[in-house]
């Protein structure tokens, strides 16, 4: 298996709006030297409670927001490193799709234009060539050829999804990155998308990097699972790892939150694992664990030391005492 | 399917013009002001008149002598004359500012609201200050400065309204760089200046439409302000220049006064009228997703 | 409240203000016209030696910078120079006439917006009905009104038709010996007409701000909170709505002080109100530039000061810019 | 056994630019004292429009209540004077939102606003009232609860804002508390503690519960019976277990069988293909009809009625036919 | 009680000394406050007023002038010779009227009482120049020590020996001034203040007057004002008082611009022009006719000269001679201010001129200072002016058309660039000749010049009335109207 990215302990930093007259100005880690990889072929599912870093890992994974700091080797090329227009030429490999299906499309554009318009900024082929291709994508998406010459705003979510799917497959990318595509989207909807996502996964042989904070949808598309907390990566491992033998108490948690069908109230269930309180803030993290404030089984140690992601056990995790839940 | 009824493809600028064409205000406004610009354009084809030539005794009441239906001003000059002359420079002049207000007011507020950081600091620092001068006084100045012509009322007007727009603009872009189209547009590898002029700035087209209009309606009675105060352009009749010049003998002739000003309330009136149209014609929360 | 923040605030103001003495300096000094040719036209004319001495008197034949330096040096002095056409003292030339325009402005203001909250919050309850028809109407048209020509309406109908206003000046001449609260009396009896045109234009800003402000807020989450608690809705409406909608009017009434002032330029034109309005434009007409400059510096100041209060009040009003405590 | 909320044959109109439009047409629910009943459906289907109709809280117009009933304790709600409806409104049946960040007013603290929904029905002065705030705050698990009260909604988060909001609506110690969607806004993690509060509140006070969601794994956690809406009308209504695993209409089959949760073998997801219809297009027949695979002409020109069947009560003509 | 007076003006004063300031609304102020040597009555006669007597040397080289002995100053200070020598030599030196005090060498003070008054040449205008608006008695333990007269801070806050003092000045706003209770001649002032109060629109002033707000309305020259005042039961409207004002409305040309050196041209528009359509259409019959340069109502008017009668045909013939049968291209200016007097007669030459081919362009000033930069820059090629006589020829009307006088950039002098050394040489002799018939003569044949030379049309006097309460007694209408010492009004009751 080659590897498609390699990201290097990135970083990603935003400067808050000053406080007082001349204080500095506070800096909030929204990404702390995190590093992942992903194979071709493979979907790599990033889950996290909101404001832990996902979208930020992604977006400067592929230099749509600036990196303080780190490395990201697509197919062995720094993109960070990149010159502007050589970065333009690499965008056609990597693409995405959004969370928002109303503001992910531009709302004065007709769709076809919306699809064909990464064609038409790489110049790829004739004019004819790229309808054409637009036409096609329609069909392998789901969508009527009938419907091109309409506006975003005459289709339902689920079909605005399906055009930023269409849009991001234009360029024949190899690497397909989706915010959260499905959260905004009703449940019956939300299959459909993600049937679509995994049907183009095998056909395309594309490979994805998907994110999101529901674990079912993760588990239904994803091959490998990382887990996010306050910009850090806390625990990373292949699918079934993860859900059968999670290692670190976030994501322990994060799984007993999980509403699930099996777990009912006619049968008495009660959750086993609580958490409280909420994730501290990425301004001035603290200096150990971030999650030792809320964590079951926190020592002194979490406090004061960052733990590293570690391969222990099944899976590689960022804690000082992994282990399955203590009963 | 059900999912897509069978909608026309409707380009929501095709959208407003429906929702805007079932605005009776709005058509009342576009009415109004149709008759004031033909008029102004037109009316002397049908009413030939000089407005500077005195033809008549002072001060005749309205509806007296057939020949003046609006009677004489102060020096006996006919007053409908005046009134169909002096609407062009008006209204030119308010549109010309309303232009310049606009384009300053848009290509700063852009910029500053699409680079952000230092740049915006800068152009936000000098929209502030300008704010802070009161704009009829500094236009007063200006004007006197560069002597009162149409243009520099113009362009004194523009210099004076910018910020508003400037901010709007802003507002707008940083609202619109922040929406997910535009990442995509940059995930697409689109260069900013695409970004800037095919992506951002038609979808905050909207509000600035709605705010040039209002501009206009405000570069007008700026216009008849000055003029009213005597700093218009002298050779030139408008709305605001009848009224200032007949100010003094306001006790003895309301019609000279009156006339015009109903004029330039018709007209700002109209336009605001057209401006709310517009502003509820784009306004999403008013039509159906 | 935090006093870093009001600090740095009134610093700010301060560079505003420099950069206002700055502009209007070097805008005005840029004239055509010649001032020395100004005050000699003013003694009736003047021969060349005049002129120059004028020149040497007034500083008027020093290089630009020198003008500009020694301009802003008086300035952070408090002085502001001598008027060209009086034989004054600028900073006393405003003392006389910053009050009655402030006074002008602040009742203006208060009154368009008390009248203006109140209509645009009747309007509120019921969008569809009546009073909001016409609270948008009159908006409309108060919006649309030249303030100017309002004034010569109104001083046509008090002058003649029914004269219980008077329509010039501030006060009396007659009163001069009277007591104080004849005098107040008789300005606040002057003040009428030319507040009322003042405000009636703001007025209508504001009810239609206020309509709209207020149907925003009653169509949110948080007045639907109330009503499910069982709030009347008289309280729904006035403890729950109006302090919320109450902020872009705050806003809206912070921004609009310039317009205000430069509203008052014009009224105080047509009812020959005492005030930095006519001062100003007498001057402009002198060319009298000390004087244009003082007006324009205490107008920009008097922004500011705006500016700074409806900041801070904001802050005051919105716990949400207050910062955690 | 009569139910403590008992909601019969509603029927609710709005008026639109489309006409008039029924977004709840001849809906029947109950809740019995301390139950939990559990309303799903997609967005649209009218499980808020039911709640609100039930506060009274349906804005007049463009809304109009046209017919059915809503009974609290026997008491009718629907043509009750509107000084009723506010005494009841927050004392009798209180309920909670979905967005918290925007359901709390801005510009007062929360103690206050929780004080103001205690003063509204009790006879208690501003201290004590304060003094309840604090000790409810401290109930619903936010930590040093006196100093919480005099925080703004901005400065707490999310869930705590939530959690404030099931503060005052349990003041009054309410028979019946709608949750409408109240954990959609906020992190699993946090999700999961309001759950639990939301039980622990239901055990400690008794209250029966009305939640609202769009998401069965909730439904599966929380709720003892459960209601399927689609397109203003309950389509099927049954104990939790029953519904989950024996759904009936296809529109609940199908929504079991699409969510990709947690807690199930790997399954593939089952589409639901089209969107739900707009009021204004619903035609005669079954709403979901052009959505269904079982659908036959009679689908599509009569309504189906909520009737029981083998299992619980389903409404849909494929089932009553015994084709699924 | 004397009671108050208020004098209602439109015109703003810059400050309250007359010695250093001409025009009328230093004047009105200045001359209340000021005494000065002699005062004039209706008919022109000098009357005694600081001075109890006076004489003029055979010779017309010296004028002795006997001071009064009680006169004080409003601070208690004496009134001395010094202080009139002080006043006139600082007179001569910053009024504007240079030709005033010019012939004035030194001024000798025998004695604390005297001043005897040494020229270079006789001058017979000296004597009106001794008047209260020309020449005020300004303290010199004051305005002597040694700051400019023009800029003295005391101008804003003056102390003579008027029968009036200094009670308040707002500037722009309202002068008030009180009672003199040591002023010189017993039994005056009679009335306790005088308020003037200054209200720059006509209409608002017109309102204080009609509600009786203002007592007193002098200067007014709009038709409006005059038509609608007149109208007023309580008050009384007069055009008595001006007389030495000589306030001229005339169309000055810039005879050096190219069209406008050719005689015909100026003949021309002088009979396109209808004086008659402007005072009595435009004017609405309250402007009287001007056809010279010294003002009608003058002695020293010639009423023989070329009136210029419209005649259109005329005019166009002259036009053709000139070479300019097919029309020409002009520009007027016209001097901001009321508008009725300068600007509506530029725009109604506008229309009237096009009769005769020219296209008249109306070129407005937002200022007086850059008209007056246009005009005095000699930058122009018509303007609309008023310019006054002040009384004697030699102060106010030769300034206008000496070649001497030509002065680029100084406003009212010979703008017109007009120059005829037979005038000046007239002007000159009349200026230092003591007989009056034969100063007449002078001045007869200046005007005979100037008619046909038409560096200047003439067209009306600025019709300056007074409204006044009917109560009023011994109003003034003297020849220098409010200019003047207002101590014996009262009012009636
Ligand atoms: N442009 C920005 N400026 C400042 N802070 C930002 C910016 N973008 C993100 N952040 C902050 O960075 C942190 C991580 O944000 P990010 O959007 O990556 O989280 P996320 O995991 O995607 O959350 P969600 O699930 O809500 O989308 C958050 O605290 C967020 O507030
Ligand atoms: N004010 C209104 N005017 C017109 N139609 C309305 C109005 N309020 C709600 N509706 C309609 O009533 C229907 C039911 O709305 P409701 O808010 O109850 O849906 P919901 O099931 O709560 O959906 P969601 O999951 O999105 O909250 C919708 O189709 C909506 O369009
Ligand atoms: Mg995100
Ligand atoms: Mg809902």
């Amino acid at each position: 298996m080659t590897k498609l990215l390699d990201v290097r302990d990135l970083t990603v930093r935003f400067a808050m709006p000053r406080k007082g007259l001349f204080g500095p100005r506070p800096l909030l880690e929204a990404v702390r030297s995190v590093s992942f990889t992903l194979e071709k072929g493979r979907a790599l599912g990033i889950v996290g409670e909101s404001g832990s870093g996902k979208t930020t890992t992604a977006m400067a994974a592929i230099r749509l927001t600036e990196a303080a700091s780190g490395q990201v080797l697509f197919e062995g090329e720094d993109l960070l490193a990149l010159p502007d227009e050589e970065m333009r030429a690499h965008r056609r490999n990597v693409q995405l799709i959004f969370q928002d299906p109303y503001s992910s499309l531009n709302p004065r554009a007709r769709v076809i234009d919306i699809v064909r318009e990464p064609m038409d900024l790489m110049e790829m082929g004739t004019m004819e060539e790229r309808n054409a291709r637009v036409r096609d994508l329609f069909k392998l998406v789901g969508l009527r050829p009938d419907q091109l010459n309409l506006f975003p705003h005459q289709f339902s979510g689920g079909q605005r999804q399906r055009i930023s799917i269409a849009r991001a497959l234009t360029t024949n990318p190899k690497l397909l990155v989706c915010d959260e595509p499905v959260s905004a989207l009703d449940v019956a909807i939300q299959a459909q998308i993600l049937n679509l996502l995994a049907r183009l996964k095998d056909e395309l042989g594309l490979s994805y990097l998907l994110i999101s904070h529901d674990l079912g949808v993760v588990r239904h598309v994803c091959d490998d699972v990382a887990v996010m907390y306050l910009g850090k990566i806390v625990e990373h491992a292949s699918r079934s790892a993860l859900f059968d033998s999670a290692q670190h108490p976030y994501t322990q948690a994060l799984l007993s939150a999980a509403p699930s069908l099996a777990r009912r109230k006619s049968k008495g269930y009660v959750r086993p694992l609580k958490i409280s309180g909420d994730p501290p803030s990425p301004i001035n993290p603290p200096p150990g664990c971030a999650f030792a404030d809320r964590c079951p089984r926190a020592q002194d140690i979490c406090r004061e030391v960052q733990p590293d992601l570690e391969d222990k056990g099944p899976t590689r995790v960022a804690c000082h005492f992994p282990g399955p839940i203590a009963a | 399917m059900t999912d897509t009824p069978d909608y026309k493809a409707e380009s929501p600028a095709r959208e407003a013009w429906r929702m805007f064409r079932r605005n009776v205000p709005a058509l009342v406004g576009v009415v109004i002001l149709s008759f004031i610009v033909l008029a102004t354009l037109y009316g002397t084809f049908f009413y030939a008149g000089d407005p500077y030539n005195v033809v008549w005794a002072p001060h005749e009441r309205p509806g007296v002598t057939p020949e003046f239906p609006l009677g004489t001003d102060y020096l006996g000059r006919d007053i409908l004359a005046g009134m169909l002359t002096g609407g062009g420079p008006t209204l030119a002049v308010g549109a010309a500012a309303a232009a310049i207000t606009m384009v300053i007011g848009i290509t700063l507020g852009s910029l500053a609201g699409f680079y952000g950081g230092w740049v915006d600091n800068l152009l936000m620092r000098i929209t502030e200050f300008f704010q802070v001068l009161p704009a009829l006084l500094f236009a007063m100045v200006l004007v006197t400065l560069f002597s009162p012509s149409l243009w520099t009322i113009a362009i004194a007007i523009g210099v004076v309204s910018w910020p508003q727009t400037a901010r709007l603009t802003r507002a707008e872009f940083l609202r619109i760089k922040e929406l997910e189209y535009v990442t995509a547009a940059r995930a697409i590898g689109a260069r900013n200046k695409r970004i800037i002029w095919k992506v951002i700035l038609p979808n905050a087209m909207p509000p600035l439409i709605v705010s040039a209009t209002l501009t206009i309606g405000i570069a007008i009675l700026f216009e008849a302000g000055l003029s009213f105060l005597g700093l218009g352009d002298p050779n030139v009749m408008s709305w605001g220049l009848m009224i200032g010049a007949n100010r003094d003998y306001i006790l003895d002739a309301w019609w000279p006064v009156t006339f015009p000003g109903l004029a330039i309330f018709f007209t700002v009136f109209a336009v605001s009228l057209i401006g709310d149209g517009l502003n509820d014609a784009f306004n999403p929360k008013l039509r159906e997703r | 409240m935090n006093s870093s923040y009001i600090l740095r605030r009134v610093g700010y103001g301060l560079v505003l203000m420099l950069g206002v003495v700055v502009l209007n300096f070097l805008l005005i000094r840029l004239a055509p016209g010649d001032p020395a040719m100004v005050i000699a036209g003013e003694m009736g004319g003047a021969t060349e030696e005049m002129l120059e001495s004028i020149r040497e008197e007034y500083g008027l034949n020093k290089p630009l910078v020198v003008q500009l330096g020694i301009y802003v040096g008086n300035v952070l002095q408090g002085n502001l120079g001598e008027s060209f056409f009086f034989n004054q003292p600028v900073a006393s030339l405003i003392a006389q006439r910053i009050g009655p325009t402030i006074l002008l402005v602040i009742t203006a203001q208060i009154l368009s917006i008390l009248i203006g909250v109140f209509l645009g919050v009747i309007a509120a309850r019921k969008p569809n009905g009546v009073m909001s028809g016409f609270v948008s109407v009159f908006a409309t048209i108060g919006y649309a009104v030249p303030v100017f020509w309002t004034g010569i309406m109104l001083i046509i109908l008090f002058a003649s038709v029914f004269p219980i206003f008077p329509v010039e000046g501030m006060q009396s001449v007659r009163l001069r010996g009277a007591d104080v609260f004849t005098k107040t009396l008789d300005i606040a009896h002057h003040l009428i007409l030319p507040a009322f045109t003042l405000a009636i234009i703001y007025l209508a800003q504001y009810a239609r701000l206020s309509r709209a402000s207020m149907l925003e807020v009653l169509g949110s989450d948080y007045i639907r909170t109330a009503r499910a608690k069982g709030a009347a809705e008289k309280t729904v409406l006035f403890k729950h709505a109006l302090r919320n909608a109450a902020l872009p009017i705050l806003t809206v009434a912070g921004l609009q002080f310039g317009n205000l002032i430069s509203g008052a330029l014009l009224v105080e034109t047509v009812f020959n109100w005492p005030g930095m309005g006519r001062l100003a434009f007498d001057s402009i007409l002198r060319r009298d530039y000390p004087t244009i400059m003082g007006v324009l510096f205490f107008a920009s100041a008097m922004v500011v000061v705006a500016n700074i209060l409806t900041d801070i009040s904001y802050r005051w009003a919105d716990p949400r810019l207050r910062g955690k405590s | 056994m009569t139910a403590l909320l008992d909601i019969t044959d509603l029927k609710v109109t709005f008026n639109t630019r489309y006409g008039q439009v029924t977004a709840l047409d001849g809906v029947s629910l109950h809740v019995n004292a301390g139950e939990t009943l559990g309303v799903v459906g997609e967005s649209g289907c009218g499980k808020s429009i039911t709640a609100l109709a039930t506060m009274g809280l349906i804005p007049m117009p463009p809304g109009r209540i046209a017919g059915g009933s809503i009974r609290l304790a026997g008491e009718e709600l629907v043509g009750a004077s509107p000084a009723r409806m506010r005494a009841m409104r927050g004392a009798d049946i209180a309920m909670i939102f979905q967005e918290p960040m925007t359901s709390l007013n801005p510009v007062f603290t929360v103690g206050d606003q929780i004080a103001e929904a205690i003063m509204l029905h009790q006879k208690v002065s501003a201290d004590r009232a304060f003094k309840d705030a604090v000790a409810l705050l401290d109930r619903v698990g936010i930590p040093s609860p006196a100093d919480r009260a005099r925080d703004y909604p901005h400065q707490l988060s999310g869930g705590m804002r939530q959690r404030v909001m099931i503060a005052m609506a349990v003041s009054c110690r309410p028979k019946v508390l709608i949750a409408d969607e109240p954990t959609t806004a906020l992190d699993v993690t946090v999700q999961a503690q309001i759950f639990d509060l939301l039980n622990e509140i239901q055990r400690d006070f008794g209250a029966a519960i009305v939640l609202i969601t769009h998401d069965m794994g909730a439904i599966s956690e929380m709720a003892d019976r459960v209601a399927v809406m689609y397109a203003g009308r309950i389509i099927e209504e049954a104990t939790a277990d029953d519904v989950l695993d024996f759904p009936q209409h296809p529109y609940a089959r199908g929504l079991i069988d699409c969510i990709p949760a947690l807690g199930r073998e790997e399954h593939a997801l089952k589409e639901i293909p089209g969107v739900v219809p707009p009021l204004h297009l619903l035609g005669a027949g079954c709403a979901f009809a052009e959505r269904c695979e079982h659908a036959n002409d009679r689908c599509r020109q009569e309504k189906p009625l909520l009737v029981n069947h083998d299992h619980h009560p389903a409404a849909c003509h494929a089932v009553e036919e015994g084709r699924i | 009680e004397g009671g108050t007076l208020v004098i209602g003006s439109t015109q703003v004063p810059r400050h309250l000394n007359g010695a250093v300031q001409s025009g009328i609304a230093t004047a009105v102020p200045s001359t209340q406050i000021f005494a000065s040597p002699l005062r004039y009555d209706e008919n022109w006669e000098p009357q005694p007023y600081l001075a109890e007597s006076w004489e003029v040397s055979d010779d017309g080289l010296s004028v002795t002038l006997n001071l009064v002995q009680n006169a004080t100053f409003h601070d208690g200070e004496p009134v001395t010779s010094e202080d009139v020598a002080f006043s006139i030599m600082t007179t001569k030196e910053n009024h504007p009227f240079q030709s005033m005090f010019a012939p004035v060498e030194t001024i000798e003070t025998p004695d604390a009482h005297t001043a005897v008054i040494k020229l270079s040449q006789p001058h017979p205008a000296l004597l009106l120049a001794l008047s209260p608006a020309l020449a005020p008695v300004i303290p010199k333990h004051i305005f002597g020590d040694g700051q400019d007269v023009k800029s003295h801070p005391a101008n804003a806050a003056p102390v003579g020996s008027g029968p009036f003092m200094l009670d308040e000045f707002t500037a722009g706003e309202a002068i008030i001034l009180k009672k003199n209770p040591n002023f010189f001649i017993d039994g005056r002032p009679k009335l306790d203040e005088i308020i003037i109060r200054i209200v720059q629109d006509p209409s608002a002033l017109l309102i204080a007057m009609e509600n009786g707000e203002a007592d007193i309305y002098p200067f007014m020259a709009g038709s409006q004002e005059i038509k609608r005042l007149e109208k007023s039961d309580h008050l009384t409207i007069t055009d008595e008082g001006y007389a030495a004002v000589g306030p001229i409305n005339w169309l000055a040309f810039n005879t050096k611009s190219e069209k406008l050196s050719d005689v015909r041209v100026r003949q021309a528009i002088a009979y396109a022009t209808d004086r008659d359509f402007i005072t009595n259409a435009l004017h609405r019959g309250v402007s009287t006719q001007q056809r010279g340069p010294i003002i009608e109502s003058s002695p020293f008017f010639d009423d023989t000269i070329e009136a210029y009668d419209v005649d259109l045909d005329k005019a166009n013939a002259l036009m053709a001679e000139a070479g300019f049968a097919d029309g020409m291209e002009l520009t007027i200016d016209f001097i901001p201010g009321p508008r009725e007097q300068q600007q509506s007669v530029a725009e109604y030459l506008k229309s009237q001129l096009k009769k005769i081919g020219i296209d008249l362009t109306v070129r407005a000033a937002p200022d007086f200072p850059t008209w007056a930069g246009r005009v005095g820059g000699h930058d122009f090629e018509l303007t609309m002016d008023v310019v006054f006589n002040w009384g004697d020829p030699v102060i106010g009307v030769h300034r206008t058309y000496l070649c001497s006088n030509i002065r680029q950039g100084v406003i009212w002098s010979n703008t017109q660039s007009y120059c005829n050394e037979e005038v000046d040489e007239i002007l000159n002799a009349a200026a230092i000749e003591q007989d009056a018939d034969k100063r007449k003569e002078l001045y007869s044949r200046f005007q005979q010049i100037i008619a046909q030379d038409v560096p200047i049309y003439f067209v009306n006097a600025t019709p300056y009335h007074t409204a006044y309460d009917n109560r009023l007694m011994n109003p003034p209408k003297g020849i220098w109207g409010t200019m003047h010492p207002m101590d014996r009004l009262e009012w009636s009751e």
